[in-house]
């Protein structure tokens, strides 16, 4: 029972942290239909900037509640310099290109990105321990233990979501970008800055994954250059299990692989040596059964 | 538009102009030291390396590279081999067996190439020994652990040596494992160990021969798991492990994956030692998660207390390469170094042509050497091309950093 | 569904005409920049011997001495002035051609510390040329008659033989040893340079239309020859155990391409677990590699292969778009997975499967040296005629009820079904063949290379492959086989580059998806 | 061959875009269908042509239901174009025209990779009949030009002759003159004459109320997803209830 409890846990946290970068492969994909499998590279360079903040330019000693805010600003300034970058260069040329070229590029950033850093950053060809900025102690309930850092995880995880849903539901922008997701011709004719709006979907996606690169961060202790590959795959595939486009969805998916991969590892058949294959068995058997996810819309044939 | 090209193309101009008078004005010479003061007439010979110098591996592999790169120069400066030049040319094998038997052809290829260092990986050394054996080329690993690649599949009950121009300077899986295996239990009295693996061979082979000598002791193996070389986020197997109550946890990968889970099982309250072999020392697996009593037991005897092994560390560090020289550096330094000895043994009767026989002749003085002054003490090949160096040490993370606490021969019984 | 708009070009006005000298002076700049080409050839590029010896072709050398030592890289400036200065359309393929050597050694020779005259002065050659070259007005395009069956042939035999002989000189140039050849990678991509150049030059005289148009025309005779020249490819300087080893997996992976080819080009169904029909079939081939001869093992994992393509595409009758694409990445995922847990014993795990035999036909091992050629080119023929054999299916199923069904449901799906195609059958069918082809491919693998494991068939290789058809042309039958053999071929010529290789994989990825998107070889 | 839709209704979320429609297509007879936007003239297509699966009622073919399946409805001779152009457009005129008459082409997989003598007569023969059906429709039979680069009318006649490749006993044409101008409109007129002598249905969807009253035989009026009126042209035409709904639409269209 205590065990069961405590993998619930460990589900609820890899899920929190999972879905701040889903969020940005829904909003992109609901915008321009593009896969961007660079986005978990985006959440990697956020990592290393925070750490090169921590590491070169922050004083040695500096309480968490100091220290975690400018963290945050670094990993959010980079990750949306490098989003800001990859869409203005790489995909905004392809906008009118068969709907492989984007994909592939992505997969090119994507390659790209993980290279750089891991030959031009001090340190990245091997895992880089994370500064332990936040208290490093634990909540402790019975036998059950949750890190602090895994309990903000938590909190924080589905408060940006309904922050972001907020925004896109109410703000000038937010409509603006449900109009071009709905139908990008007509949004263009009612004189809607369709490159203006991509752009900000990046931005809002990058921002998200920052912040999300400071919670796994601090979480797990360390940082590599293929974190985002591995996370993004897990993210893609909680992007579409809850239906792809919408924000509770990405949440839903995203806590929904945590929980499986928490679980299958202890229970299922195989043991944790195929956690990955239940997820993926599970996503198959979803896209089978509902094809548009948890809580996306069918799209409906046209003649 | 046409103004605009036209600017463009005289500020071309310009900057070529310059370049141009600037390198004319430069002049070079050649540089003196490594080739100027030796004979170098017969030529260049070239050590070849294979080994994993992109993607995750890379660390280790730029540190194998690097560490070939400095025994060639070290060589080079005392004239080593009379009469020639030595240069080193690593290959990439991106940790893939298809591009290391490419990259083994290309060197079995050439006739300049004398010997191999490589692969790291056990599964791109069963692609290179095929495609080389029957050119003679020697090849000696710094990091392959599969004890089946010298002893073949039946190595534990009936041995039988595969291919004679393949050599290794590590420990196999069967040594190391089983040493861990005893420390923990006999030196420890750990009863109750769980394993955790990550997949890759070593892992797997050496987590295998750890159980069965636990289990020869007495003591249990009370679960093994394995989790994904690209994963990070280990909770659910360490709350499954910690269900089942060790006292102490094994792992077979290296301190990249190491290190992270345990620092997640004191996360999780998990309070028991990890305990690991040469993949786990290493600073990194400190820095990493690594808490005070976490263990590993390495090959050889401790680097700095050997005087060969700190003055190996000493001129690494010297020639400031980008990249430490890893946990295989000082077994790829022996490793060149048994070729570059044996290389001159052979060239001083005859001028190296790369024919077959002289091929021969260099497999056998490879076969033949022994030292006892290695970057990790004895270097020296049994009749299967296994180390003989079965000298463990077992350090332990005291006060945030690796301290030896005993040093011994494996024998197997 | 909109329309897709021709592109619209826009053409610049032509430059209003200077008076008097000016004029004179614009006009000269093509034959002034050809003239200086040549001098540039002939001027010394290095300042010094190098430690390594002389760079490629005594670069030191001084004015105007020896000219007849004009070989190498300079031998290809002088040659591409002299197109420039005679032939007016071949100006602007020159001037890139001259700017690519130039710029390559110049680069080598700056980190060497070397760099002298030679190649600043081709370098402002080369921008003068192409200055020149763009300011002429666009010309019609040539269009060459064509000859009698018996010139034809004639033709086709020496193009496919100088194509041959280009194939060989790429891959030889520069060497096989960056240990005794320190300049190994200027020369090979200088080498690059001057063939792009060739056949810019070619084909701005419309020989390349016309070499194509005559090989469609005798379609039957140039594959022969063609095939005829890829078999003769071990007899050339290239015939080394080095390169031919190499080849022979190019020739796996452009089948395994090939087949992706059918699936992603033809019918449309982005797959991103593709890789795992390799290794189904290669693991097939390996279990029964000691049991059964070769061509049963191998027909056994195309089998295989081809029923796990059934399998794997049925979830396509449900599932649309890029959701298959994800669909697909998860089987790839649980295969990797399940074979580095050797599910079944089948896999050999972590350990691998070792010892598989090399392919014995009547008492001949493949992997012996045979009559002069080295021991892998014998598996290089089989590759040859294995890609000879995909690139057929593709050909032939391209022109047939099923490749139009392909095509259609790839253009638009909703309306092929409304022309009576039974999509889901049909794309079940593409990736049935499609696999078949991959696990054929695969039980070649497993025999050239001896040992068959999981590590062989993750996520990046199935990135590679897609790679490989978009990069040549998704849909056309050489595309697969031009990009499989760039991503093969370029990452072992330039070795040096070996911290960057994956980087510039990157790079090149996004730099081709942004200048020609619809590949090398494009089908329309 | 007759094509009945039965009190047919479909509704999407809560619009209801046909509402209890009955629609009889006889053998032999060019059927106009008109309507302002809107009226739900290309969702009882799409219900006829198997795309959509009526929410009630039934469509019959020769009597039997027909399954909610274009393919289907296709191989069973009801064939249709569509109200934008909908073209394979990266693929030649011809191989568009031969995708048309896919149904009719007997290909296995097998022949289709050795490219055997049976193959290449049922090639021949296909390529044949396409090259037929482009003429037909006034189109140059070597359809070696890619769909996408036709002009706007040449792309509207490739789509009627992909269509009529496939032996349709209906043909199904939605808005065909749309965009077109006089002589055009002509032209496809003059065609669309020609495909019922070839003793094919034709059903037509237009807002050109004078093309659709001097070309039918029948004409049925849909106004907001209802069967208004049916019947021949002039009864139609000098219906009341017609030009009250139709108001504006006929004034426009002289």
């Amino acid at each position: 029972m205590a065990t069961l409890a405590q993998q619930i846990v460990n589900g609820l946290v890899l899920g929190a942290l999972i879905g701040l970068i889903a969020l940005g492969y829904t909003m992109v994909y609901g915008i321009i239909k593009l896969i961007n499998f660079a986005h978990g590279e985006v959440f990697m360079v956020g990592a290393f900037g925070a750490h090169f903040t921590s590491a070169y330019l922050l004083p040695d000693a500096m309480p968490w509640y100091a220290a975690l805010p400018v963290l945050c600003v670094a990993a959010v300034a980079v990750s949306v310099t490098v989003a800001v970058l990859m869409e203005r260069l790489a995909y905004r040329p392809l906008r009118d290109a068969h709907s492989l070229a984007p994909l592939i590029t992505a997969l090119g950033v994507s390659i790209l990105l993980q290279e750089v850093v891991r030959v031009f950053y001090p340190g990245a060809t091997a895992p880089l321990p994370f500064p332990r900025v936040f208290v490093d102690s634990q909540l402790t309930a019975g036998s059950l233990i949750v890190q602090w850092t895994g309990v903000l995880a938590v909190a924080v995880s589905p408060l940006l979501a309904a922050a972001l849903h907020w925004y896109v539901e109410r703000s000038r922008l937010g409509r603006a970008m449900r109009a071009v997701a709905e139908d990008p011709d007509t949004a263009r004719l009612m004189g809607i800055d369709l490159n203006r709006v991509i752009l900000a979907t990046f931005v809002l996606g990058a921002v998200l994954a920052g912040l999300g690169a400071v919670l796994y961060g601090i979480h797990y202790g360390q940082i590599d250059t293929t974190m985002g590959f591995q996370n993004g795959i897990f993210a893609f595939t909680a992007a579409v299990l809850g239906g792809i486009g919408s924000i509770r969805g990405a949440m839903l998916g995203a806590f929904c692989i945590g929980m499986v991969k928490s679980l299958a590892g202890q229970y299922a058949w195989g043991g944790a040596q195929y956690d990955y294959v239940w997820v993926f068995v599970l996503l198959i058997l979803v896209l089978m059964f509902r094809p548009q996810g948890f809580l996306g819309r069918l799209e409906r044939v046209r003649a | 538009m046409r103004t605009k090209s036209g600017a463009a193309l005289s500020g071309l101009l310009a900057i070529g102009v310059v370049l141009g008078t600037g390198a004319c004005g430069a002049s070079k010479t050649e540089s003196p030291g490594a080739a100027g003061s030796c004979d170098t007439s017969k030529g260049t010979l070239v050590v070849g390396v294979i080994a994993p110098m992109s993607g995750k591996l890379s660390a280790i592999g730029l540190g194998i590279r690097n560490s070939v790169q400095l025994a060639v120069e070290q060589a080079n400066e005392k004239c080593a081999v009379k009469g020639y030049q030595l240069k080193m040319d690593a290959q990439d094998d991106e940790a893939n067996p298809d591009k290391g038997a490419a990259a083994a052809q290309r060197f079995a290829d050439d006739a300049n190439v004398v010997g191999i260092v490589g692969s790291y990986n056990s599964g791109v050394a069963r692609a290179i020994q095929p495609k080389i054996a029957s050119t003679k080329l020697v090849q000696i690993s710094p990091g392959n652990t599969d004890p089946a690649l010298t002893r073949g599949a039946e190595y534990a009950t009936a041995p039988k040596r595969q291919h004679e121009n393949y050599f290794r300077v590590v420990g196999t899986d069967d040594l190391q494992g089983p040493y861990n295996a005893r420390f923990l239990v006999q030196d420890e009295g750990k009863k109750r160990i769980a394993i955790i693996t990550d997949g890759k061979a070593v892992a797997e082979n050496m987590a295998t021969e750890f159980t069965k000598e636990i289990e020869k002791l007495g003591a249990t193996i009370v679960g093994r798991e394995k989790v994904n070389e690209n994963d990070s986020d280990f909770s659910s197997v360490l709350t499954k492990i910690k269900s089942l109550k060790p006292d102490a946890i094994f792992t077979g990968c290296d301190y990249s994956i190491s290190g992270p889970l345990a620092k997640q099982a004191k996360d999780l309250g998990l309070n028991v030692p990890v305990s690991g072999n040469d993949g786990i020392f290493d600073p990194q697996f400190i820095a990493l998660g690594g808490r005070e009593g976490d263990i590993a037991a390495s090959v050889g005897a401790p680097i700095d207390k050997l005087p060969t092994g700190s003055a190996f560390v000493e001129a690494y560090k010297k020639k400031n390469f980008p990249e430490g020289y890893g946990g295989f550096g000082s077994f790829a330094f022996d490793a060149a170094n048994v070729i570059i000895s044996s290389i001159g043994k052979v060239t001083a009767s005859a001028a190296w042509t790369g024919a077959p026989e002289q091929r021969t002749a260099l497999v056998k003085e490879v076969q033949a050497y022994s030292t006892d002054q290695g970057a990790n003490g004895v270097v020296g090949f049994d009749e299967y091309g296994d180390s003989k160096n079965k000298l463990f040490t077992v350090y332990k993370v005291t006060s945030g950093a690796w301290k030896d606490v005993k040093s011994g021969q494996f024998e197997a019984k | 569904m909109t329309l897709d708009r021709p592109p619209v070009r826009h053409r610049k006005p032509a430059a209003p005409e200077l008076p008097g000298p000016a004029a004179v002076l614009l006009r000269l700049r093509a034959p002034a920049a050809a003239v200086l080409v040549l001098a540039g050839a002939l001027l010394p590029w290095a300042s010094v011997v190098l430690p390594g010896g002389a760079y490629p072709d005594l670069a030191t050398l001084q004015f105007f001495d020896a000219p007849h030592l004009v070989t190498g890289f300079r031998l290809h400036l002088v040659l591409l002035g002299l197109a420039a200065a005679l032939l007016p359309r071949a100006r602007k393929p020159a001037a890139i051609g001259v700017i690519a050597i130039a710029l390559v050694h110049m680069a080598f020779l700056t980190g060497l510390g070397a760099l002298s005259i030679g190649g600043p002065v081709t370098l402002a050659a080369g921008a003068l040329l192409l200055w020149a070259a763009r300011a002429e007005p666009p010309r019609p395009r040539m269009e060459l008659k064509t000859p009698p069956p018996a010139v034809a042939w004639l033709v086709l035999l020496v193009a496919f033989a100088a194509l041959l002989w280009l194939v060989s000189a790429t891959l030889t140039a520069g060497g096989q040893s960056r240990a005794t050849n320190p300049y190994g990678g200027a020369e090979f991509l200088a080498f690059l340079g001057f063939g792009l150049a060739v056949a810019g030059v070619l084909s701005a005289y419309g020989v390349l239309a016309w070499i194509s148009a005559m090989s469609e025309r005798h379609r039957i005779f140039s594959i022969a020859v063609l095939l005829g020249c890829a078999l003769m490819l071990p007899f050339t300087q290239a015939g080394t155990g080095y390169w031919m080893t190499v080849a022979s997996s190019i020739g796996v992976y452009a089948a395994t391409a090939i087949g992706l080819n059918i699936v992603v080009g033809l019918a449309g169904l982005l797959d991103l677990g593709y890789v795992a029909f390799l290794g189904i079939g290669a693991f097939t081939a390996a279990n029964l590699a000691h049991a059964v001869p070769f061509p049963v093992a191998a027909l056994a994992g195309a089998v295989t292969a081809g029923v796990f393509g059934v399998v794997v595409g049925s979830p396509t009758l449900r599932v649309r778009g890029d959701y298959l694409a994800i669909v697909t990445l998860a089987f790839g995922e649980i295969f990797f997975r399940a074979a580095q847990n050797d599910i079944g014993g089948l896999t050999g795990g972590a350990n691998s499967i070792p010892g598989i035999p090399p392919i014995n036909v009547l008492g001949l091992a493949f992997n012996e040296p045979v009559g002069g050629l080295p021991g892998g080119s014998r598996y290089y023929m089989i590759s040859v005629l294995m890609v000879a054999g995909a690139m057929a299916v593709l050909a032939n199923l391209r022109r047939s009820r099923t490749g139009r069904a392909w095509l259609a449901i790839r253009e638009d799906e909703d309306v092929a079904r409304a022309m009576g195609v039974r999509t889901g059958r049909a794309k079940i069918v593409a990736f049935l063949v499609g696999a078949t082809l991959a696990g054929l491919a695969g039980a070649v693998f497993a025999h050239k290379l001896g040992t068959v494991g999981y590590e062989s068939f993750d996520f990046s290789e199935s990135v590679t492959l897609l790679a490989a058809v978009v990069l040549g042309g998704m849909g056309t039958v050489p595309g697969a086989v031009v990009g499989a053999s760039l991503l093969f071929v370029l990452p072992e010529k330039l070795r040096e580059f070996s911290d960057y290789r994956l980087m510039l994989f990157g790079l090149a990825l996004i730099l081709i998806m942004r200048f020609r998107p619809q590949g090398l070889v494009s089908s329309s | 061959m007759t094509l009945i839709a039965e009190n047919v209704s479909m509704a999407f979320g809560g619009l209801v875009a046909l509402d209890d429609v009955t629609l009889t297509v006889p053998d032999r007879a060019i059927i106009g269908l008109i309507g302002p936007n809107g009226a739900g003239k290309t969702t009882l297509f799409n219900c006829l042509t198997g795309l959509y699966a009526p929410t009630s009622g039934r469509v019959l073919l020769d009597g039997r239901p027909l399954e909610a399946d274009p393919a289907e409805a296709a191989r069973h001779g009801v064939a249709r174009t569509f109200q934008n152009i909908r073209l394979f457009s990266g693929m030649s005129a011809l191989e568009n025209v031969l995708v048309g008459r896919h149904t009719r082409i007997k290909q296995g997989l097998m022949s289709a990779l050795f490219h055997g003598p049976a193959f290449r007569r049922s090639e021949a023969e296909a390529v044949e009949r396409a090259r037929a059906e482009l003429a037909f429709v006034g189109l140059d039979p070597a359809g070696d030009t890619p769909a996408r680069s036709l002009s706007y009318g040449d792309q509207r006649r490739l789509e009627i002759a992909r269509a009529l490749a496939g032996d349709p006993a209906v043909l199904m044409l939605d808005e065909p003159t749309a965009g077109m101008n006089g002589s055009e409109t002509t032209a496809i007129r003059t065609l669309i004459g020609a495909i019922r002598d070839r003793g094919i249905t034709v059903v037509v969807i237009e807002h050109d109320t004078k093309f659709i009253f001097s070309l039918c035989d029948h004409v049925h009026v849909l106004v907001r997803g209802r069967m208004l009126v049916s019947g021949p042209p002039e009864a139609v035409r000098t219906d009341p209830r017609v030009i009250e709904a139709y108001l504006g639409t006929t004034e426009c269209s002289k």
